[in-house]
């Protein structure tokens, strides 16, 4: 048997996949050939489906419509050990290393023998290190290391592990060059070896660099599949979003003083890329979007800027607050900030009612709304308001769909009679359909308009470009970019998400905002 | 489960027959531990029992009320349901007995307590309580006798009542054997822990005792066990111990309750009960002491005649304790 | 102190902590896999009751069995109640030591009605070590402990490797530490929860064996007087690792020991402080060892900060 | 909040048929009758005034301990310390009371040494209770075992009371204060019982938790169980919550440690907490964290007691350990159908992981996630 015909007895090859969860469609008809010795690269916005289809490919899930096939034989995994069996291996974009135990015992804690021989598991892991041309302590606790050690841990213990075709789930998200460069002329030498590759990844330049095949999935579609050689990254960018549908008209707003300020936020976080000296300044009536690839750190930053965290040095300042005062969300909410969190189930409190949950904080400590119970007229209009639905006051907001929730949140948030100073919003659509996507959009420019200070964040692009006045970009806990929206092109926006410093930071620190 | 099966049949009889005979008297007595517990508790039971054998009585007993938050309702359950006699058998009891008889005067109640338990008689209550100074002596007495020293002790808590045994110990050893040496007291802080009365026996005999005393019950289980594990001599385990531990114990001094119980009874059905405090002592037979056991030979044969001529000199006024 | 009162001392020490060495072995594992068994007390004593009642009918060794056979059948209703029905853990912890204190003493009240002596049960045998108990100081404190205390140091020797050295314990360990790592890595995270639990349940059944069966031959009621709540303390103390524990029970039992023992020297303090010593202890150890994690835990975070 | 559903009825049946089986097994094991057991529990509840008035007597400690860990529980802090605070309670209780009788000669009235024994005893409760809050704010000391091991600190600071400054003149068996002067002791409430005031204390403080229920302090609790972050917002902090939720049980504990000198046993007793630390915490979960449920929930508890008495009452053979069991079976019955129960899961719920806490929570996060 040549080489050749070897590899191709090995393709995976999957036909008409569709996934759903309960009524999200995540992915619908999708088709993807793997071929041994090749990079196939899968690109698309956050949400299009990549790391579902990966988790398909690797057993994680199960598909359901459609079929897949290893070496022309039907293959359907009932999980991640059986596609492993089968040579399929996968690191997941959540990380799966065990951060008490070190990369060596991650590595024997699912392996094939009861007993732990770490010597042995400890050669295995140096060996592949070096082929791999990369350093990675094998011995401490994988928490101590840093996240690109950890990424670059948890492909060394699934290179060891040996597979055929290998699934890399942003792999590089978390990686500097060097480490990419080293990285990437090891998975050529696998590939080299007859390894298929399945790369996912937001840095489209990655593309270019090291893929030989191209998929792009677009709201859970196959948009586009073929070769990867000779395309630009602003090309692919098109292909995932296609061209920038038009801002909506803007209102006219008058920028006014500055309402929320933070200079030289240093912060850590078990949950995120910490903070590593971020300036930021929100003025009245303006919208600052913050863009990034996930865990750059705009959760810290949203939780600093919220009161939530105690920065290890910098300060926040919300007008209306006393300066100085050391500063808590408690303080903050009364200033008037108003908070939707990424996650929503830390914002809305499934055990109380539709009603509850919007006056909560009339029972805030030091509130000076002690209304008491809310009149069920007043709390049902305001549901109405922002569509929620069913709109029962004395419903308890765990019946309601998330989506739902979402919109009850932005009731309580961006309801209330009073104009909040300021908003602090991290996906405030997310889970909302195109219309109540662009109600709650309006609703944000309509507050900056009243005079509110709005900062939005959102893995969704197009949820920031389409508010937002200014996009600061986010990278490894740093703001790597801030533009104006007649600046914030797709491409410039996606080059600082990468962390490509071909963009550099706009020098001017109060940029003059046209509206 | 014999014992079982008897206590049973007597008591259930007595639930039906709330007023058919009236010549076998009602009895309801209260213990604060178990009344399989080989000492205090125990004492009480076997009396009942042998009682109710004899035809005299038909008893019920009600065990785990050291807590007078439990013990009252049941004082005055007893009570209210036309029992003749109820018998609180502990100083745990004692203010809950006196406060459910002042609402029952036609029935009779006995309570114990300290020595001063006995002015506190009234109309309904007797009282008892028992010799401390000849339990003590007697049990010290007899360990005096074995000649071993030195002696340890191990004690539950270090209470009023023990520390006043232990006194009277003291004196008992000192009277039988002037050469012994007495370790101090080692409190295992539980009437329960058998484990740590067992540490604190290897212990004292790790520090060369030749006997150890002891009084506890749960505790006395670990302290038999120790010393019969190093073949060392023990005074004052009770049976609840186990045989193995009460292989090396040479006496024990016990309530014997069945003629401070039988003496009630007879006053209750001769209506002359009331007004009165009673003290088992070894003159009255309320207080015995088990056979000697001479340990394979390590005690010495004449023990028992000398301790019966202790019992005769402290019936007799020829001996002084105090 | 004379060296005789140390050398009772110590040897007090090894045999006291033998028992809270089974079981927090045993809790070390529920622990580590992020659970918490608070019926250990009750696990114990029954554990104490039906190894004497066993030991009775068969033996030491049966009686020994049955101990842990008991444990082991409370932990799997445990884990049912808990991981199957999803009733708080705490609850259910605080329940089964109820459960556990009462049904031994009804069923001991059964065993031994009033007016029967006590059974006592054939301890288990100590070897004869000959000539090594008779070394000064060593002898008499090393060699001259029920085979039980030897058979706590294999345990947790075996532990100790178990923990280290098989996929079972890394099993353990990270189920504890990150369930959904774990699960992501292919670890079956409830599975590994419950095994933990039975052995927890087990060893405690034993650790309660190994007062009655092992040492004293008869059992009392409340005989285990509260040494399960002190395992729960001993394993926090010793960070649920085998050898921490080991040692957390060491100073327990060295306390208690020294507690006991140095009344009978001249120290005249009120009994009542040499007995509560050893919890005070614990609890400024508790302290200590939680103001250390606070700190690691805040130092690993800001490390991270600074590169 | 009310989420009773149908098998939250089948389970509730599962586990009243549980505890009757289990109780008529026993009764059978020890060789009686199990009808005339059960006859016996009913009739030990209910047969006299006097049986009535003891459920009521039992009923007090248990529902105030209860009642006052509600905002604990419902915060998700988990102290077991009741124990021990009871125990500090009635010590300064008993003390004050003594004070107060050798100040006035003994003249006092009784509503002066009610209210003295009443803030004594809180202050004893509440000051024991403080400490592991202080620890598990300060280091973040797990409360469970802090609380634990400070009930056997607790334990031995009575001891040595009992046998020191506050023994009684007489000899004793067991280490016991004198008794309270006639005036301090609470009240008779029904004649030919000991039911005493000590009840519409009760009724008292479940009528104020009724109505705080409704109230800022109690939704934020609610909110800081569960979602942590939005409590910040509402200035629930975690040091706050621990503080002021612990003070309240430990004052409540330390009222119940007056009330069982004054109102039960007319004098401290070593026996003092009679295990009510315990079956409180059950007894809150068991009546769903609300006021007119714990009420109920303690009338059943004591209840129990009284039947299991009344029990072996009828049976004779019946050693009353028996009820410890049944207690046993019926508290992890109701832990099963508390599960169904949204309010008490999600209070519960952060406490479930007790050990685990430490590793998910960031210092830096005022808030955290418990
Ligand atoms: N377990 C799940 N339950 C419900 N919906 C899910 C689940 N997992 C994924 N989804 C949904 O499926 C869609 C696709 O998600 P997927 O994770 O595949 O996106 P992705 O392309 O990997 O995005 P990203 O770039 O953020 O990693 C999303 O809308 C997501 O909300
Ligand atoms: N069980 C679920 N129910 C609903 N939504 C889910 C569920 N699991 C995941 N999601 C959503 O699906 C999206 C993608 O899911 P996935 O598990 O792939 O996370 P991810 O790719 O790591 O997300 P991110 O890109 O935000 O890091 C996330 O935004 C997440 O909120
Ligand atoms: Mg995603
Ligand atoms: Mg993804």
């Amino acid at each position: 048997m040549t080489a050749s015909q070897e590899q191709g007895d090995r393709v995976l090859e999957a036909r008409s996949l569709s996934k759903s969860f309960g009524p999200v469609r995540a992915l619908h008809d999708v088709s993807l050939v793997v071929r041994p010795g090749a990079v196939h690269a899968l690109v698309g916005e956050n949400g299009a489906g990549k790391s579902t289809l990966a988790k398909l490919l690797a057993g994680i899930e199960r598909p359901t419509a459609g079929s897949m096939t290893l070496a022309g034989r039907p293959f359907a995994p009932r999980d991640r050990a059986a596609a492993k069996r089968a040579g399929i291996n996968m690191v997941p974009q959540q990380l799966s290393l065990v951060g008490e135990l070190s990369l060596v015992e991650n590595y024997l804690l699912v392996g094939p023998r009861r007993l732990a021989d770490r010597r042995s598991a400890r050669a295995l892991l140096t060996e592949t290190l070096e082929r791999a041309g990369v350093a990675v302590e094998l011995d401490t606790p994988t928490s101590a290391l840093t996240q690109a050690h950890r990424q670059l841990g948890e492909i060394v213990v699934a290179l060891a592990e040996g597979a055929h075709t290998l699934i890399l789930d942003e792999p590089t998200a978390s990686l500097g060059p060097l480490e990419v460069g080293g990285l990437f002329a090891h998975l050529r030498s696998l590939c080299a070896l007859g390894t298929a590759i399945v790369l996912i990844t937001h840095r489209l330049d990655e593309v270019r660099q090291v893929a030989d095949d191209l998929t792009v999935l677009s709201h859970g579609e196959n948009v586009h599949h073929g070769s990867a050689a000779g395309l630009e990254p602003s090309q692919i960018a098109r292909l995932m979003v296609g061209e920038l549908a038009a801002a909506p008209a803007r209102a006219d707003r008058t920028i006014g003083e500055v309402v929320l300020a933070a200079e030289g936020l240093v912060a850590a976080s078990t949950r995120d890329s910490p903070l590593d000296g971020v300036d930021i300044t929100v003025r009245s009536g303006e919208i600052v979007g913050i863009a990034g690839v996930a865990g750059s750190g705009q959760n810290l930053l949203l939780d600093v800027l919220g009161g939530f965290v105690q920065p290890s040095a910098g300060t926040v300042a919300l007008a209306g607050t006393a300066a100085g005062a050391s500063a808590s969300a408690s303080v903050f909410q009364r200033a008037g900030l108003a908070w939707i969190p990424e996650e929503r189930s830390e914002a809305v409190v499934p055990t109380m009612t539709l009603a509850e949950n919007l006056t909560v904080y009339s029972t805030a400590i030091g509130s000076s709304s002690r209304v008491g119970r809310p009149t069920a007229s007043k709390v049902g209009a305001r549901l109405q308001a922002f569509d929620v639905r069913p709109p029962r006051p004395d419903l308890l907001a765990s019946g309601l769909s998330g989506g739902n929730q979402q919109k009850l949140l932005a009731a309580r948030e961006l309801g209330s009679a009073e104009t909040p100073r300021a908003v602090l919003a991290y996906g405030p659509a997310q889970g909302l359909d195109l219309r109540a996507a662009q109600a709650i959009r309006e609703r944000l420019a309509a507050l900056a308009a009243e005079g509110a200070a709005v900062v939005v964040a959102s893995h969704d692009l197009d949820e920031v470009l389409g508010v937002a006045d200014r996009v600061l970009v986010m990278f490894a806990g740093r703001v790597v970019a801030d533009l104006l929206i007649a600046q914030a092109t797709t491409e410039r926006i996606g080059r600082a998400m990468a962390g490509l410093t071909g963009t550099p930071p706009t020098a001017d620190p109060e940029p003059e905002v046209q509206v | 489960l014999s014992a079982c099966a008897s206590g049973s049949s007597g008591s259930s009889g007595s639930t039906d027959a709330a007023g058919a005979s009236d010549d076998v008297l009602k009895v309801g007595a209260l213990t604060p531990g178990n009344t399989n517990d080989g000492a205090f508790n125990q004492a009480l039971a076997d009396a009942l029992q042998k009682l109710e054998d004899e035809g005299l009585i038909d008893y019920e007993l009600r065990d785990q009320m050291a807590d007078p938050g439990e013990s009252e309702p049941v004082i005055a359950d007893f009570a209210s349901q036309g029992y003749d006699l109820i018998i609180g058998h502990g100083i745990e009891l004692g203010d809950a007995v006196f406060s459910v008889a002042e609402q029952f005067p036609d029935v009779h109640f006995t309570a114990s307590g300290g020595p001063d338990i006995l002015e506190r008689s009234t109309d309904n209550v007797e009282t008892w309580t028992y010799d401390t100074p000849q339990v003590g002596y007697l049990a010290g007495y007899i360990a005096g006798l074995t000649g071993a020293t030195p002696i340890g002790r191990v004690e539950s808590l270090e209470l009023d009542f023990v520390k006043a045994t232990d006194a009277f110990f003291q004196q008992g050893v000192t009277a039988a054997n002037p050469a012994a040496e007495l370790l101090p007291v080692v409190y295992a802080g539980s009437f329960d822990d058998a484990q740590a009365a067992a540490a604190a026996t290897t212990g004292l005999i790790g520090q060369g005792a030749q006997l150890v005393y002891t009084t506890g019950d749960g505790i006395a289980t670990g302290v038999g066990s120790a010393a019969a594990d190093a073949g060392v001599l023990s005074v004052g385990v009770s049976s609840a111990a186990g045989e193995a531990a009460l292989a090396n114990n040479v006496s024990t001094v016990d309530l014997d309750m069945y003629p401070i119980v039988k003496a009630w009874v007879e006053e209750v059905a001769a209506g002359e009960f009331g007004g009165k405090g009673v003290t088992s002592t070894l003159q009255n037979g309320g207080i015995v002491y088990q056979p000697i056991n001479d340990v394979d030979g390590t005690v010495p044969a004449d023990v028992a005649t000398k301790v019966d001529e202790v019992i005769a000199g402290i019936t007799d006024g020829t001996v002084t304790i105090g | 102190m004379s060296v005789e009162l140390w050398v009772a001392i110590l040897a007090g020490t090894l045999a006291l902590a033998a028992p809270l060495v089974f079981a927090g072995i045993g809790e070390g594992f529920v622990e580590r896999a992020g659970r918490i068994n608070l019926g250990i007390e009750g696990m114990m004593i029954m554990g104490a009751f039906t190894g004497v009642w066993a030991g009775s009918l068969g033996g030491p060794l049966v009686g020994l069995v049955a101990g842990a056979g008991v444990g082991l059948v409370m932990a799997v209703g445990m884990n049912l109640v808990i991981h199957r029905l999803h009733a708080n853990e705490i609850v259910v912890g605080l329940a089964v030591t109820m459960l556990g204190l009462g049904l031994s003493t009804y069923l001991f009240q059964l065993w031994i009605p009033s007016g029967e002596t006590n059974v006592t049960v054939q301890t288990v045998p100590r070897a004869d070590l000959g000539p090594l108990t008779d070394i000064p100081v060593i002898g008499p404190v090393l060699f001259g402990q029920s085979p039980l205390v030897y058979a706590a140091a294999v345990l947790l020797v075996a532990a100790w490797a178990v923990t280290r050295f098989t996929r079972f314990g890394l099993a353990v360990q990270a189920v504890g530490s990150d369930p959904d790592a774990a699960a992501l890595r292919g670890v079956r995270v409830q599975r590994t929860g419950a095994s933990a639990l039975l052995i927890g349940g087990a060893l405690a059944g034993l650790g309660g064996a190994a007062i009655t069966v092992g040492t004293i031959g008869s059992f009392t009621p409340d005989i285990t007087a509260g040494r399960g709540y002190i395992v729960l303390a001993v394993v926090i103390m010793g960070r649920s690792r085998p050898v921490g524990i080991a040692l957390g029970a060491l100073l327990f039992a060295f306390l208690q020991s020294f507690a006991l023992l140095s009344q009978s020297t001249a120290l005249t303090l009120p009994s009542e402080v040499y007995q509560s010593a050893p919890y005070l202890v614990t609890l400024v150890v508790l302290v200590i060892t939680s103001r250390r994690q606070l700190r690691r835990l805040y130092r690993s975070t800001t490390g991270r900060a600074a590169t | 909040m009310t989420a009773f559903d149908r098998r939250r009825w089948v389970l509730t049946a599962s586990v009243v048929v549980a505890v009757i089986v289990v109780a008529a097994a026993l009764i059978v094991f020890a060789g009686a009758d199990p009808l005339v057991g059960i006859q016996g529990l009913v009739e030990g509840v209910s047969s006299s005034p006097y049986r009535i008035g003891e459920v009521l007597v039992g009923a007090v400690p248990v529902g105030i301990v209860a009642l006052t860990l509600i905002p604990a529980l419902r915060a998700g802090v988990f102290s077991v310390g009741a124990e021990g605070q009871i125990v500090v309670g009635a010590i300064a209780a008993t003390a004050a009371v003594f004070a107060v009788e050798s100040v006035t000669g003994g003249a006092a009235p009784g509503i002066l040494y009610w209210l003295v024994g009443l803030l004594a005893g809180s202050a004893g409760g509440g000051a024991m209770a403080l400490l592991p809050a202080f620890l598990a704010v300060r280091w973040r000391v797990n409360e469970i075992l802090s609380t634990l091991l400070l009930n056997y600190l607790a334990a031995g600071l009575l001891g040595w009371t009992l046998r020191t400054w506050l023994a009684s003149p007489d000899e004793t068996a067991t280490p016991q204060s004198a008794k309270l002067p006639e005036a301090a002791a609470l009240p008779s409430l029904l004649p030919g019982t000991r039911a005493h005031w000590g009840i519409l204390l009760v009724i008292v403080i479940a009528v104020a938790f009724f109505l705080w229920r409704r109230s800022a302090a109690s939704t934020r609790l609610t909110v800081f169980a569960s979602r942590p972050k939005l409590a910040l917002r509402l200035g629930a902090t975690r040091s706050r919550t621990i503080y002021s939720t612990m003070l309240v049980s430990g004052v409540g504990a330390g009222i119940v440690g007056w009330i069982q000198v004054a109102g039960v046993n007319e004098r401290l007793l070593n026996s003092v907490t009679g295990g009510v630390g315990f079956s409180g915490l059950a007894v809150a979960l068991l009546g769903g964290l609300a006021p007119i449920g714990i009420v109920l929930a303690a009338l059943f508890f004591s209840a129990l007691t009284a039947g299991a008495v009344g029990m072996q009452s009828a049976t004779g053979t019946v050693p009353s350990s028996i009820a410890e069991v049944i207690k046993g079976v019926l508290l992890i019955g109701v832990a099963c159908i508390a599960a169904y129960q949204r309010t008490a899961v999600a209070a519960l719920a952060p406490a479930a992981a007790p050990i685990d806490a430490e590793h998910d929570t960031e210092p830096a996060h005022e808030g955290g996630r418990s």
